[in-house]
């Protein structure tokens, strides 16, 4: 398998190194790629939809069919890992810690089970004492770091950033929470309902937009025509109709990345991870 | 001349891609992975992608690893190769 | 300006979160959500065939945009054909699977849904889109649909086929984009019409050759073409039947739509056939595809895995016919993928139902099954006649098809393959029908007759009517295809082709 | 001597992009471990995105994001030259091929999670044993 893995790589390589001879220079600012399609966005995409951010704008305007499908994309990841990892029957073994002794009990039988409260807590099989600085500092950080994602969505149009980074730092946010305390604390917070509603409508609000342009006499995802519904100048309607679309995209990813973490590291039971 | 400072970033971004398919522990692998993600971060925002580097120091650098070590962390450390 | 064609793509695309979102509310309001998108989806998809037919090719720019600067959708005749096609065979097998889905993922039959409209939204985009990276998109959402479902089948063996898929499929479509990048840096543009229009002035141009042959080995191997087949037969046995029943016609046949248009719109015919010198070497590859395909078919003991190689073997035919370089081939290839899609989905819906009563088909557990269900059998042995190529169903008249390309172009061994591999089929079913048909049950060694009274009465134990229904209905499909290929050739494929 | 140095400053972010798409697909076939495997995945698909980046460089120029766009609302005062901002079209291109990458690498992780639930290994050779035993 090696030496077949080797010899496939070599001529492979060769191939793609006989197309390589005939590229345009590496920065060469006349090849074909920068002149055709690229020259069009650059000169005419402020002044057709009012975003400086170029990728923004074609990210969300003109090729916004391709980050709907993206969005998807991303929902689908979410999808696969409930569907093939989400586990509902609940562990046999059950570990409970003594508040005040700081003795865990082991717990084999299901039937057998302790109220938890102010003596006993419910932890993980491999409980160690959480640490004070690290749980301190986390539950600072944990609010800016979301702050910060807002920022990232809103500011899409103006810096680098947008809806998917946003998206994907908030969600690490959970995760953080999640590693600092434990997976239960992330579980009270945000629920899998919680969750699996966010990832299904952050998409619907981006594919409802654009079905309301349809709706409106336009085609498909056509932000133009939403100005008679918003009380703002009609120039800006675009750069507005790519903010809506990129908050979609934002709490499509925000809650599919929370999924994945979550049915990854607890093997889909959602009861103790890392 | 920004081409000794890619030509460098990229020389690290393949020594750290030879190191990370070759190390023997998958969590050293998911670390290395992690600093693999980084210098290409650094690559694209040398070349100007600032919004693709952007991405991919959240994504690559980022969340990509905390996956990557919740994987190893449900299943196990060991490789033979 | 009507939307038809946005709506085609829109409505099961809404339907896959309604239903994701409804599930959350009451799980069983997501089944009929789902059959009513895709219903929706199907009309309007013949719609937008007859507005083709009438008043030629259909452009929709998504958002509004020209062309070249933003997403097209443009849907001429081939598209249209095919777009119904998925369309209804996605439908249709909604409408036969709601037992299926409930007997093999009971618990989360709702994603199920989900996930399976997405794998349509997927292939429907595939097929209407204009545009090349748009369409690696949709590539993507079809192939993570498609690991995911195949992972859900079988509880010991589906999980690692579906990783294998998983790997081969990314190459697969890495390399696709791979091949996107370098025509795009050559022609700077990603519009396949637009495309198409700089390509000619690049003569001899390394780059579009490499290009052209990495979306063509991205494509291959998404369609599972001989050397490259190894993920399809695992992947496509160990998956649940509902989602077998739909991947099985559907994905193999989408890639070959996408490989012929490659070949017609984007790089033109021209290019690949006179200045590349490829077709005979690509013609021997579906020739062996179409010979390896048929043995192994002959090896297997499991009906479902005999199934998965009979595609192996079809997609030789469709490759070798679109490359033979002549009409007559091309026509067989694209009236191919009609029948082949028709013959697969009616092979696997009966593959279904007999799942759905007996787990296990290895040919030790079929015997006596004619008795058990007469009308599942009835449509799997047309649909194997079909297979086969006797003369009143469809699979003949491609075939025809195809022999006279081969004929025409002198590729008398691609016409041989055809024959033999007819043969084959021949023997294969005819096997299988005998192990149905004549032995008894109860009476092999495999079988530990522990009910204890071994009389000959076997009980009728026929599959859920919708699946029969349906059975029935593509049955008949079968035939009237077969009956009207020539209006479909000449209103449909040849205008298309010239 | 410097038409040599012109030609490798010229192709080298190409052929270097190759060297590690190489790497990448070496390890997808060859490796044991399925998740080194996953590695050589995404290796594999970050040299394609490398790739597109470097189409999308164009020395002399800067980062795609208009200055003064809304400073000058004098209309048209301020006239945008192509030839100063970098080709955006393949960084929208790449931003949606990185998200591709990130959700098959979710779905191949939780493939690998199932498969070690099932087998308590990870490894091909021990896979395929476990495989042809039952």
């Amino acid at each position: 398998m090696k030496l077949l893995g080797f010899i496939i790589v070599c001529l492979t390589g060769t191939f793609l190194l006989y197309g390589t001879s005939d590229l345009p220079d590496w920065g060469d600012p006349n090849s074909p790629a920068s002149l055709h399609l690229s020259n069009h966005y650059i000169e005419k995409a402020v002044a057709e939809t009012e975003v400086p951010n170029l990728v923004t704008a074609v990210l969300a305007d003109y090729r916004g069919f391709d980050t709907m499908f993206e969005t998807a994309v991303v929902f689908t990841a979410g999808l696969a890992c409930f569907l093939l990892l989400r586990d509902f029957k609940p562990k046999e073994d059950r570990y409970y810690r003594h508040v005040p002794t700081g003795v865990v009990l082991h717990f084999k039988d299901k039937a057998r089970q302790l109220r938890v409260g102010t003596e006993f807590e419910a932890v993980d099989k491999d409980w160690v004492p959480s640490d004070m600085v690290i749980k301190t500092v986390c539950r600072i950080l944990i609010p800016f770091i979301q702050i910060y994602a807002l920022y990232v969505v809103a500011h899409g149009d103006f810096s680098p950033g947008g809806g998917f980074q946003g998206g994907v730092i908030f969600g690490s946010s959970f995760i953080l929470l999640a590693i600092s305390y434990n997976l239960k604390t992330l579980m009270k917070r945000v629920s899998e309902k919680f969750l699996g509603i966010f990832s299904a409508v952050g998409v619907l609000i981006y594919v409802g937009i654009g079905a309301i342009a349809m709706v409106m006499g336009g085609n498909f995802l056509d932000y133009s025509t939403l100005a008679p519904l918003l009380p703002v100048n009609p120039g800006h309607i675009r750069a507005l109709g790519m903010l809506g679309v990129e908050i979609g995209v934002g709490i499509a990813v925000m809650a599919v990345m929370a999924i994945i973490y979550i049915n990854i590291v607890s093997q889909g039971r959602h009861d103790e991870g890392l | 001349m920004l081409w000794p400072i890619d030509l460098i970033v990229l020389t690290f971004v393949i020594v750290t891609a030879v190191a990370a398919i070759s190390v023997r522990d998958l969590l050293g692998t998911a670390i290395l992975f992690s600093v693999y993600s980084f210098m290409m971060c650094l690559l694209w925002a040398v070349m100007g992608a600032v919004d693709v580097a952007f991405t991919e120091a959240s994504v690559g650098a980022g969340v990509s690893t905390v996956f990557f070590v919740a994987a190893v962390f449900s299943t196990s450390r060991r490789t033979k190769d | 300006m009507n939307n038809y064609p946005a709506i085609l793509i829109i409505a099961p695309l809404l339907g896959a979160f309604f239903a994701g979102l409804a599930a959350w509310i009451q799980e069983r309001l997501s089944y009929p959500l789902a059959l009513i998108s895709l219903a929706l989806s199907t009309f309007a998809s013949v719609n937008v065939l007859m507005e083709v037919i009438a008043n030629g090719t259909v452009h929709y720019r998504m958002a509004g945009w020209a062309p070249p600067m933003g997403i097209e959708y443009r849907i001429d005749l081939l598209n249209a054909m095919v777009l119904v096609l998925v369309s209804s065979i996605a439908f249709l097998n909604l409408l036969a699977s709601y037992q299926n889905v409930e007997q093999e993922t009971h618990d989360r039959a709702a994603s199920f849904y989900v996930a399976y409209l997405l794998f349509v939204v997927g292939l429907l985009g595939v097929v209407a889109t204009g545009d090349l990276f748009n369409l690696y998109v949709l590539i993507e959402i079809t192939s993570l649909t498609s690991y995911t479902l195949v992972a859900l089948g079988d509880r010991d063996r589906a999980p690692l086929a579906s990783l294998n898929y998983l790997f081969i499929g990314v190459i697969g479509a890495s390399f696709y984009l791979l091949g996107v990048g370098y025509i795009y840096i050559i022609t700077g543009s990603l519009n396949m019409v637009d495309v198409a229009g700089i390509l000619p002035n690049l003569p001899g141009s390394s780059t579009v050759l490499v290009g052209f042959i990495l979306c063509l080995l991205g494509v291959w191997i998404k369609m599972a073409l001989f050397p490259l087949h190894v993920w399809l037969p695992n992947g496509y046995t160990y998956a649940p039947t509902a989602f077998s029943r739909v991947v099985a016609p559907l994905m193999t046949k989408v890639m070959v739509y996408v490989m012929i248009r490659l070949m017609i719109t984007v790089f033109g015919l021209e290019y690949i056939f006179v200045t590349l010198h490829l077709s005979e070497a690509v013609v021997w590859l579906g020739t062996i595809a179409i010979v390896f395909g048929g043995i192994m078919a002959l090896a297997q003991k499991n009906l479902k895995k005999m199934l998965s190689y009979i595609i192996v073997c079809e997609i030789g035919y469709m490759v070798g016919g679109a490359w033979l370089g002549n009409e007559l081939g091309m026509t067989g290839a694209i009236l191919h993928i009609v029948n082949d899609a028709l013959m697969t989905f009616a092979l696997f819906l009966a593959l279904g139902n007999i799942v759905y009563k007996i787990k296990d088909v290895d040919y030790s557990n079929l015997s006596g099954l004619f008795g058990k269900m007469p009308w599942t059998m009835a449509g799997f042995v047309l649909a194997a006649f079909s297979i086969i190529g006797v003369p009143p169903t469809c699979g003949f008249f491609s075939k025809w098809y195809l022999i006279l390309g081969a004929f025409e172009a002198g590729a008398y061994h691609f016409a041989a393959a055809l024959l033999i591999s007819s043969l084959i089929c021949a023997v294969l079913f005819f096997k299988v029908f005998e192990i149905c048909f004549f032995a008894p049950e109860g009476n092999g060694l495999s079988h530990d007759n522990s009910h204890g009274h071994g009389d000959p009465v076997i009980v009728m134990d026929e599959a859920p009517v919708a699946s029969l229904v349906t059975l029935g209905i593509v049955s008949l499909a079968l035939i009237l295809v077969g009956v009207y290929s020539g209006t479909i050739v000449n209103t449909i494929i040849l205008p298309f082709l010239r | 001597m410097t038409e040599i140095i012109s030609l490798v400053v010229a192709k080298y972010n190409y052929w270097l992009y190759i060297v590690l798409m190489m790497i990448g697909l070496y390890a997808m076939i060859a490796k044991n471990n399925l998740i080194k495997k996953l590695v050589g995945m995404n290796i594999f698909q970050t040299a394609i995105i490398l790739f597109y980046v470097s189409i999308g460089y164009k020395t002399g120029a800067t980062i795609p994001i208009i200055k003064n766009a809304h400073g000058s609302h004098g209309a048209e005062a301020a006239v945008i030259h192509a030839a100063e901002y970098i080709n955006p079209l393949p960084h929208v291109l790449m931003l949606t091929a990185i998200v591709v990458s990130v959700a098959t690498f979710g779905v191949a992780m939780a493939l690998c999670v199932r498969i070690y639930q099932r087998y308590q290994t990870l490894e091909e050779d021990e896979l395929r044993m476990r495989l042809s035993e039952k």
